[in-house]
């Protein structure tokens, strides 16, 4: 059980690193994404799985993103991410267009251990012309001229998400949003916040197991209550609509952006001291 | 004329229109038409927009034996390993029906989710192609809806193409746009010459202001016929049952839309 | 929900089905197996997930299996498989070799609806010198001479499991065994049979949802009290060792395997109507 | 002369080897050095011999930081994924260490979990090769068991490779065998020339006597070495908490071996 502060798993992230997250409907630690800002993290690659959300749009505003691999980068309901647009339209991120069940293949691929895997779709697609990473071959199994598409094995430096709970020997509970379970897999390390730590072990617990990550591919654990928040968290608490919506309206402008964060995420800090 | 978001409550009519009704509900209605006119066991429908789903409770509530799997459903999500369960079961075929939109739409049903001017959309950038370049082609059809009918959403060519309405031969493909559907009409997809024809108008509209509005070239029959109004069944089911299925997902929609005072 | 008598399930698989089945460890449904005895079933192909246990052993002993595919055929603690074993000396069923990590990866694919996944290992092992079905392809992302094999995608006609419960619509929960939810999605029809049907919908659980299988896959269910016996089903019962130990023993003659027949699978069927 | 299975329980001779214990004893303390000579973090062991399992717990509970994945472990098992999670997780990368045995094992460390005889065993068919096509090429490294050491089981060349020793230039593979461990002495493996060297002698046996009972060439130095007696602390875990954790998965195996008398 490696249980650590939410600012000692921040530190623990380098720039630079190739960092995984879930978008809003899949348990992001949006308290990690805050915490990261805070240390002042530089040159992220940022993976969403497979589509960013608030969490990596307030990254990207906080000057924190080099680049962006994902399918989709949006606050949902709030409509389009406004600093996430900003950063394309001046050119301050690369980005690179996936297709969402790409993202999940390419890191199947790695939690395999195979250096590639196969998709159907995309031929046609502006989006696979724009990626010259991915192989395009004749299915061996199909007619001639079937061609399908090859991706590689993709393994992040640091996968991140918010749990409900851990256990006394570390493993993590998120119920039925196992995408999270793959991305640990198939990372290097993961960090996960969670809002409590219980006793026992999960997987003593026919229940419960089927929804828990093993230890062995849990890097770290620090509790962070309501760190999901905007975001909702299975049961435990629903998506805060309102602080979204306020969100977008700040973010509108760069100035506005700055004064959101600096009202909830640098103020945070200070009064949690 | 269309409605607009200050006029949306239509004027009750003639024969045809008995009672009065939103254009989201219209559009619902029309929607649901689309889904009940082939054989459809399971269909998926993304948060991108509420219409599809209230007509997909439509058709529900109405008795189809349709599975519906609402991807952005917080209680009872039917997935249980995660977001990528919705692509691998359009994967294993099992996905009928899905709907797709986007920034622009073409003369041959080429979406564009990504964006204008250079790659990756330096102009205008839209949130991103989310599964498209893989749904539109592993589902068994597709519905396409916007309701912002204009030459600048409907173009002749798109600036990018996120997913491609027709494939070339021997390209694996399980379906396509079966219909697009926007605030003023409902055109039909022909796969085979990749060219939409005009099936019905919404009230208000003619043949010419379709044309007006579309920036690409389309079919059109001598006699397009009106869309068809809700009925009164179909609203009051709209209304009711469907209302009640939504409230929990699209809260602001149901308010807005179904209003509960026609429910009352 | 679609609710079936056992007979009914066994009566609605066809002879010469693919049927796949996991082993002792993973829910098999032996009630299942020995309904379909009884049914009398002829040439059924056996795809044991990822290996064959008790069940697979009764049906190739029965004289229902033409064909099997998969990667060991054995009881265990009881050790080998004797009619499995007196088959393939006999030459009366077709053994196709896998290993375990290719069952669930053709699997795999067929749940991601794409043609072929690729698989590490295997290569000089003489597994791959009998699948001439299985293709060897220069990985296009690594360096020459790296040579990776290619699975095609296996879409079994029926998976056969036995899980814990149902719900009142159909899903059905099995826990950590999710190798059963993928072998239901993977296969165009799945029967389980289940020890109860239980009110509600596993799906608004969030402790129960991460191990349920939503009905969308579920084509029947039947209820069969201890119907994994003698293997153990979770937390509900453990290994019988004491039936397997004696059924090895019957089993090592084909005198004995037929008294055994008569005595566990078909006179259980006339003491239960 | 090996103890028998009527002989297991080996009488207590020199200085060496101070306290009577069964053979099993002796192979699990074997086993467990071989675990312990090499950085090990996370081990799988599968149901095939209870021995290995107390050569890990052995290790474990010698306080090693070691990780177990007991693959057949009924309550707790370590696996949410079902079974194939254990082969996700080798091709991660995550097993530093596994364990094979084979109803034939040859000279270049080849298994045969297949049969002998024409292919797939229509002589004598063993019950199959299990996952040992990939694991034995994508864990960091295998120890080989096999009680039994004859020149039946240990063959020149196998009849049938399930999976190879060692592989061709460009083939990926992680590791190979360390060791290989029987009822008479332990083998060192060394895959750059694909060759076996004998590393110890259990007691009764000579470099003859390996020879003579071993099917395939192998390496020997002037003066193999006995192989070490367990120490009294390692007999003293092996059947106190190691007994204990093993008792749920291999009962038959703990009341024949520890016995528990030891214990008391």
């Amino acid at each position: 059980m490696t249980l650590t502060s939410l600012d000692a798993m921040a530190a623990s992230v380098p720039d630079g690193a190739l960092l995984a997250m879930p978008p809003d409907n899949s348990l992001p630690s949006v308290a990690l994404a805050k915490a990261l800002i805070r240390r002042g993290v530089r040159g992220l690659r940022l993976l969403g799985v497979p589509v960013g959300g608030f969490a990596a749009e307030i990254l990207i505003g906080a000057g924190c993103v080099a680049e962006v691999e994902t399918s989709a980068v949006s606050l949902g309901e709030a409509g389009f991410a406004p600093r996430f647009t900003a950063a394309i339209k001046a050119g301050s991120i690369v980005m690179r267009d996936c297709t969402c069940p790409a993202v999940h293949s390419m890191l199947q691929a790695s939690e395999k251990g195979v250096p590639f895997m196969p998709l159907r779709g995309l031929i046609g697609s502006d989006i696979l012309k724009h990626r010259p990473d991915w192989q395009v071959i004749q299915n061996p199994y199909g007619p001639p001229g079937d061609e399908i598409v090859l991706l590689p094995a993709i393994s992040p430096d640091v996968a991140a998400f918010h749990a409900v709970m851990a256990d006394e020997v570390g493993n993590v509970w998120l119920g039925r949003r196992r995408e999270c379970a793959t991305l640990a897999h198939a990372s290097k390390r993961a960090l996960v916040t969670v809002e409590r730590v219980v006793p026992g072990n999960f997987l003593e617990d026919e229940r419960l197991a089927s929804g828990a990550i093993n230890a062995t591919y849990v890097s770290a654990i620090a509790i962070a209550e309501r760190g999901a928040q905007p975001a909702a968290l299975l049961d435990e608490y629903g998506f805060d609509a309102a602080y979204v919506a306020d969100y977008a309206r700040m973010a509108r402008t760069e100035a506005g952006f700055q004064e959101w964060l600096a009202r909830e995420v640098f103020a945070q800090a200070v009064a949690a001291e | 004329m269309i409605p607009t978001s200050d006029d949306r409550r239509a004027q009750p009519g003639g024969p045809n229109r008995p009672v009065e009704h939103a254009l989201e509900e219209l559009l619902a209605v029309c929607i649901a038409r689309l889904i009940r006119a082939q054989p459809t066991g399971h269909i998926a429908v993304g948060a991108a927009s509420p219409i599809p789903a209230a007509a997909c409770w439509l058709v529900a509530k109405q008795g189809a034996p349709v599975r519906l799997s609402l991807l952005h459903k917080r209680s009872g999500n039917p997935f249980t390993e995660g977001t990528r369960e919705l692509f691998d079961l359009t994967g294993q075929g099992r996905i009928d029906l899905f709907f797709l939109g986007g920034g622009e739409i073409d003369g041959q049903a080429n979406l564009n989710l990504i964006g204008m001017g250079e790659w990756p959309g330096t102009q205008v950038r839209f949130p991103g192609s989310f599964g498209s370049a893989f749904m539109y082609m592993m589902t068994g059809r597709t519905i396409l809806f916007r309701e912002e009918h204009s030459p600048r959403v409907l173009v002749e060519r798109v600036a990018h193409v996120s997913a491609p309405g027709v494939s070339a031969p021997g390209v694996f493909r399980r379906g396509h746009a079966q219909a697009l559907v926007t605030g003023r009409c409902v055109f039909r997809f022909h796969p085979e010459r990749a060219r939409f024809s005009l099936e019905s108008l919404h009230p208000g509209e003619t043949v010419a202001s379709i044309r007006a509005a579309t920036g690409f070239d389309f079919d059109a029959a001598d006699d397009v016929p009106q869309t068809a109004p809700p009925s009164a069944e179909e609203l009051a089911l709209l209304r009711g049952v469907v209302c009640d299925e939504m409230l929990e997902t699209y809260p602001e929609f149901c308010a807005r839309v179904f209003n509960r005072k026609s429910a009352a």
